[in-house]
């Protein structure tokens, strides 16, 4: 059963201070979309409305879970992520102070993930040996990128069918970058999840996209229908660097 | 000639996440840098332990020929270090005019030698609030200001601190075309008045055409220091933002 | 010497006694300050509230202390929910929990005292039970019932909170809201529901030990106001919100108390509380064991 | 108004609030007005650290005890004039609100207030133990027949409070509008930007808390006098802690009228209440209100009244 996501023309703003303005998306069944650009363009902000976090002034953000389609604008955050709609946040947000267990069972909170508590465990587990080495210890005192994976994992714990991520590569050293990118290829593939991930790492990103579009200044400033246009390094320079 | 602002082996962690890594930088009086790098690369986190804000655990910031390692804030900005807030964090409680009063009559008139009678800072405010183009609302409050206003009032409120040097992080997130391209002239001006500048700031427009030097941060480590145009060209920054 | 090595061997026992039965009277600030932030200093106030009731249906019906506290429990879970639905609105919603949050909390403290001397007056109360009186004997050791089955009631209630806030969906959630909110949400759940829960589990905790309280001593409306310090110093010297680390503080100020009250007599004892978390304060803030 | 016209208008009115009272003649009024005016005293004191830069003292029993009891351990040693105990009071006071904020004023303000409450507790337990002053029995402080020139004690104490009064009034006032007042200002409103504009935070707070204090401990410097015979639990009576909270989040916070509202308000209540009902009633009466207008009216009477002129000029 189809699973999407479709943002049509919204406009966000923090107070005076406009940050998206007529932006369209959508991550159809099955694909894994990547939104590109730099900081400060409004990636994480379009996260954020899907999710609830930012309402959106304008326009309408509609989910389709297992075939039935759901409008989220005016749902709180946690029913959105109780839809099975599951963000990975900027900068991660563990629960420092809480075990990696702890962590990985939060996740498992909605009643819906809880009948697959297990299966689920023993996936994350098995997908990210380090946190099986470490799974009692403080998540606040692991490393960036063991973060960055129980980050994924508590996600995976949620049992979602949509799965946004927001800068997976964020103060990771590079050749930790392209191992998390991998996780998540890996984890859209065995749990057949749409994918809806923020990056500014463009290489890395359009690595396992299928799509992505690139946001300047809250703007859609391109679309790229396929992995192969993206692949226009200068294009995606010149919005980057502004050369 | 010594520099101004000189940060050796500066390191800070969180938990085990490591925020910096041994920065090293060096700034002569009259520049103006822009700090740059990805989301986390420690930009804001170097500020604070520049700052006071944050303790440092390794490393050694010295301004103006001082040791600031164990120094308050509050004394760090006595000694001509001034900052704006990633989030503007106005007194709440007080008109426009007497945020900037503030740091005037607790930093300003702390110095030997100084001491601005009332009129004096009354005329401080009035051309402060005309620098930043402020001046018809300095006796609204924080609360009446739009963002933009805010984020300039922050930068005001810096600036009155009278300081040798100003950190500006991240002055014009959000801000529209004209909005940046007026702040990044405004900053240029106070650069031209003599004092020394840092720029932290994403929109990279703005950060090439104010800046002199660019440094880029990269997970907590600095991986670039030069000429704007050279620095952007070099591959490994390249990599930070395109990724590899 | 001999003497003097049984009053130590008993001054040890004292304390840890005393030392279990503070752990009870804790636990409920351990979790409303500890781990929701919230500065409920009227907590003493409502153990008192639980002291009153269990004293009433003590004499009226000659229910045992222990069990009425129990029957009450539901009672002081509604009031404890209805409190922060009060304290969420008006303050923390709004941001203004530092002053007028904890001048709110100082009224219904300053209310719940006020109205115990109208209607109890200030004489002092005390319950009855067959624990109440007999002692254990084993050697020179001596474990008066009277401070042995609160500290054990005290103990099994720790244990049970512990494994609750451990080992369950919500209690997991309880440990995570003052972490992150956000990241709350972002498990499906709704972080005012969870603190709401959170808070009303730590007033319902104040009827157990206001039981345990009126078993080991008589008490009278103004008694609260000497665990205040007690209260905070084992809350804060436990590092905020860590059961076990409350639970060492708590049997540290009982140890401190006892040998204080032994060796320079009792009315000295309140003083030491003071002390602790003063010293706390300044050369320890995060608590012995810190987080 | 000039810090110094402010003070001859107070002392104006002061003197016709004492020339009032004289005129009715009735002991009464001095005892109450003492009381009153005492409220006035303690609200703008706890208001000076706690409305001006938000940090919550519990303790302001101790305070004041302090104060009285510092009067007592004079008497018992050398019997000293009022005003000057009232000086010595003062800086007694002072001194270890300094040393409570030294220890607790870096961290978050919940500490403070906390380890304020748990002062009061600590302060009696040694006042107990403390024969010399009395301990628990308390100490009887033979207050004068009478005085030169004013001839009533009464009279001479309410004269010395009416005084205490309006210096602690013309103080609140003068620190809100000096470099002082923005200085407590910056602290309540973010500290941390308050530091980055060069505030120095905790040498302010440790001034604040020490003038709070000095002022608690002044107003109970004559109370002994008042009452004859002070114990522990008078002192310490939480009817102080409370009311010195409650006027001034009643009255209203941000600047000295508040307190001043408050505390007019709420003592004259208090007197009449006491007098017609009962004083437990009334004390329930002070925490229910205090309760009510910080759910309800967070900006106090003064607040609301400013709201009212606001909507009005609109």
């Amino acid at each position: 059963m189809a699973n999407s996501i479709r943002i049509e023309n919204i406009d966000a703003a923090y107070g005076a201070v406009r940050v998206l303005e007529d932006v369209s998306l959508t991550a159809s069944d099955g694909e894994t979309v990547a939104l590109l650009g730099t900081n400060g363009n409004g990636k994480s902000t379009v996260m954020k409305c899907i999710m609830g976090i930012v309402r959106p002034s304008a326009g309408r953000i509609v989910a389709e879970i297992d075939g039935v389609s759901h409008d989220l604008i005016g749902r709180s955050t946690e029913q959105i992520v109780d839809l099975g709609i599951a963000l990975v946040p900027e900068g991660r947000r563990l629960f420092p102070r809480q075990t990696v267990e702890e962590n990985l069972l939060l996740g498992a909170f909605r009643p819906k993930a809880r009948e697959q508590i297990k299966k689920n465990l023993a996936f994350c587990y098995e997908a990210f040996p380090r946190l099986a080495e470490r799974r009692s210890q403080l998540a606040g005192s692991m490393s960036g990128g063991e973060q960055q994976m129980l980050a994924l994992g508590r996600a995976i714990m949620t049992a979602p069918r949509i799965l946004l991520i927001d800068e997976p590569s964020v103060g990771l050293a590079p050749v930790l970058v392209s191992r998390t990118i991998d996780k998540i290829k890996e984890l859209k593939e065995v749990y057949q999840l749409t994918v809806l991930m923020a990056e500014q790492n463009f290489t890395q990103a359009i690595r396992i996209a299928d799509r992505g579009y690139v946001i300047v200044h809250g703007k859609i400033a391109f679309d790229g229908r396929s992995a192969a246009e993206l692949n226009n390094n200068d294009l995606i320079r010149k919005f980057y660097l502004g050369l | 000639m010594t520099a101004l602002l000189e940060v050796t082996g500066v390191g800070k962690r969180f938990g085990g996440f490591v925020a910096l890594d041994g920065i090293n930088l060096s700034v002569p009086a009259g520049e103006r840098i822009g700090l740059i790098g990805p989301n986390g690369s420690g930009k804001s986190t170097l500020v604070n332990c520049i700052c006071g804000t944050l303790t440092n655990e390794v490393g050694q910031v010295t301004f103006d020929g001082k040791h600031l390692n164990g120094l308050s804030a509050h004394a760090r900005t006595h000694a001509g270090l001034a900052r704006s807030f990633q989030l503007p964090r106005p007194f709440a409680s007080m008109s426009v005019a007497d945020n900037l009063r503030v740091p005037l009559m607790f930093t300003v008139n702390a110095r030997p030698g100084t001491h601005l009678s009332a009129a004096e800072l009354d005329a401080r405010c009035a051309e402060l609030l005309t620098l930043v183009a402020l001046d018809h609302k300095a006796h609204r409050f924080p609360r009446d200001l739009t963002q933009v206003e805010m984020r300039k009032l922050e930068l005001a409120r810096a600036m009155a601190a009278d300081p040798k040097l100003l950190i500006a992080d991240e002055a014009m997130a959000g801000l529209s075309n004209s909005e940046v391209t007026d702040i990044v002239a405004l900053l240029i001006r106070l650069n031209e008045r003599g004092i020394t500048i840092i720029l932290i700031e994403h929109i990279m427009r703005a950060v090439m055409s104010f800046s002199q030097r660019l440094v880029v941060l990269v997970s907590g480590k600095k991986i670039a220091d030069g000429k704007p145009e050279d620095v952007i060209r070099e591959p490994e920054v390249e990599r930070a933002y395109l990724g590899q | 010497m001999d003497i003097s090595y049984d009053l130590f061997i008993n001054a040890v026992i004292a304390g840890l006694l005393l030392g279990g039965f503070y752990a009870a009277v804790t636990i409920g600030v351990s979790i409303s300050f500890g781990i929701l932030d919230i500065v409920n200093i009227a907590h003493p106030a409502f153990i008192i509230l639980g002291s009153y009731i269990a004293y009433i249906l003590n004499t009226t019906f000659g229910l045992d202390p222990i069990l009425a506290s129990l029957i009450v429990l539901p009672l002081f879970y509604a009031l404890g929910s209805a409190i922060y639905q009060v304290y969420y609105q008006s303050f923390e919603r709004r941001g203004q929990e530092a002053l007028r949050g904890l001048a709110f909390f100082f009224g219904l403290l300053f209310i719940t005292e006020v109205l115990l001397i109208l209607v109890f007056g200030v004489d002092y109360r005390y319950v009855e039970a067959a624990y109440i009186g007999p002692s254990l004997r084993l050697g020179v050791m001596d474990f008066p019932l009277r401070m042995l089955v609160p500290c054990l009631v005290s103990l099994a209630l720790f244990g049970a909170l512990h494994v609750y806030l451990s080992r369950t969906f919500i209690g997991r959630a309880i440990a995570a809201v003052s972490q992150d909110q956000l990241a709350l949400q972002l498990m499906a759940a709704d972080p005012i529901r969870i603190k709401r829960i959170a808070f009303a589990m730590s007033i319902a905790t104040a009827s157990i030990a206001g039981a345990l309280l009126i078993v080991i001593q008589p008490i009278e409306p103004s008694v609260g106001r000497e665990y205040i310090g007690r209260v905070f110093a084992i809350c804060v010297l436990g590092g905020l919100g860590s059961l076990p680390g409350t639970l060492v503080a708590a049997m540290l100020l009982g140890l401190f108390e006892s040998f204080t009250s032994t060796f320079y007599g009792p009315s000295w004892a309140p003083a030491v509380s003071f002390g602790f978390l003063l010293l706390t304060l300044a050369f320890r803030p995060a608590g012995l064991f810190g987080r | 108004m000039s810090t110094f016209k402010f003070s001859l208008v107070l002392l104006a009115v002061g003197a016709l609030v004492f020339a009032a009272a004289r005129y009715v003649g009735n002991d009464y009024v001095f005892f109450a007005g003492y009381t009153v005016l005492q409220f006035i005293v303690l609200a703008t004191a706890w208001n000076i650290l706690g409305g001006y830069t938000g940090y919550v003292n519990f303790g302001s029993a101790a305070f004041f005890a302090v104060g009285a009891y510092t009067t007592v351990f004079f008497h018992n040693l050398y019997p000293l004039p009022i005003p000057l105990l009232v000086v010595i009071a003062g800086i007694v006071a002072g001194v270890i609100g300094i040393g409570m904020g030294y220890l607790t004023l870096r961290l978050r303000g919940a500490f403070f207030a906390i380890a304020t409450l748990a002062l009061a507790v600590v302060l009696q337990t040694l006042v107990v133990n403390w024969d010399f002053v009395g301990g628990s029995r308390g100490a009887y402080v033979i207050r004068p027949e009478s005085v030169p020139i004013l001839g009533n004690y009464i009279n001479y104490l309410f004269l010395v409070m009416l005084l205490l009064t309006i210096i602690a009034l013309v103080v609140a006032r003068t620190i809100e509008r000096s470099q002082l007042g923005y200085g407590f200002a910056t602290i309540r409103d973010d500290e941390q930007a308050a530091e980055a504009s060069g505030v120095p935070t905790l040498k302010l707070k440790l001034i604040a808390t020490a003038i709070s204090g000095a002022f608690m401990g002044m107003a109970g410097a004559p109370f002994p006098y008042y009452i004859g015979y002070l114990e522990p639990s008078s002192a310490f009576g939480l009817a102080y802690a409370v009311n010195s909270i409650a006027m001034p989040m009643i009255g209203g916070t941000t600047s000295w009228i508040g307190p001043l509202v408050g505390a007019l308000v709420l003592g004259i209540t208090q007197q009449v209440a006491t007098v017609t009902i009962s004083s437990a009633v009334n004390l329930l009466i002070v925490g229910v209100l205090l309760v009510v207008f910080v759910v309800v009216a967070p900006n106090g009477i003064v607040g609301l009244i400013q709201d009212r002129l606001r909507a009005r000029s609109k």
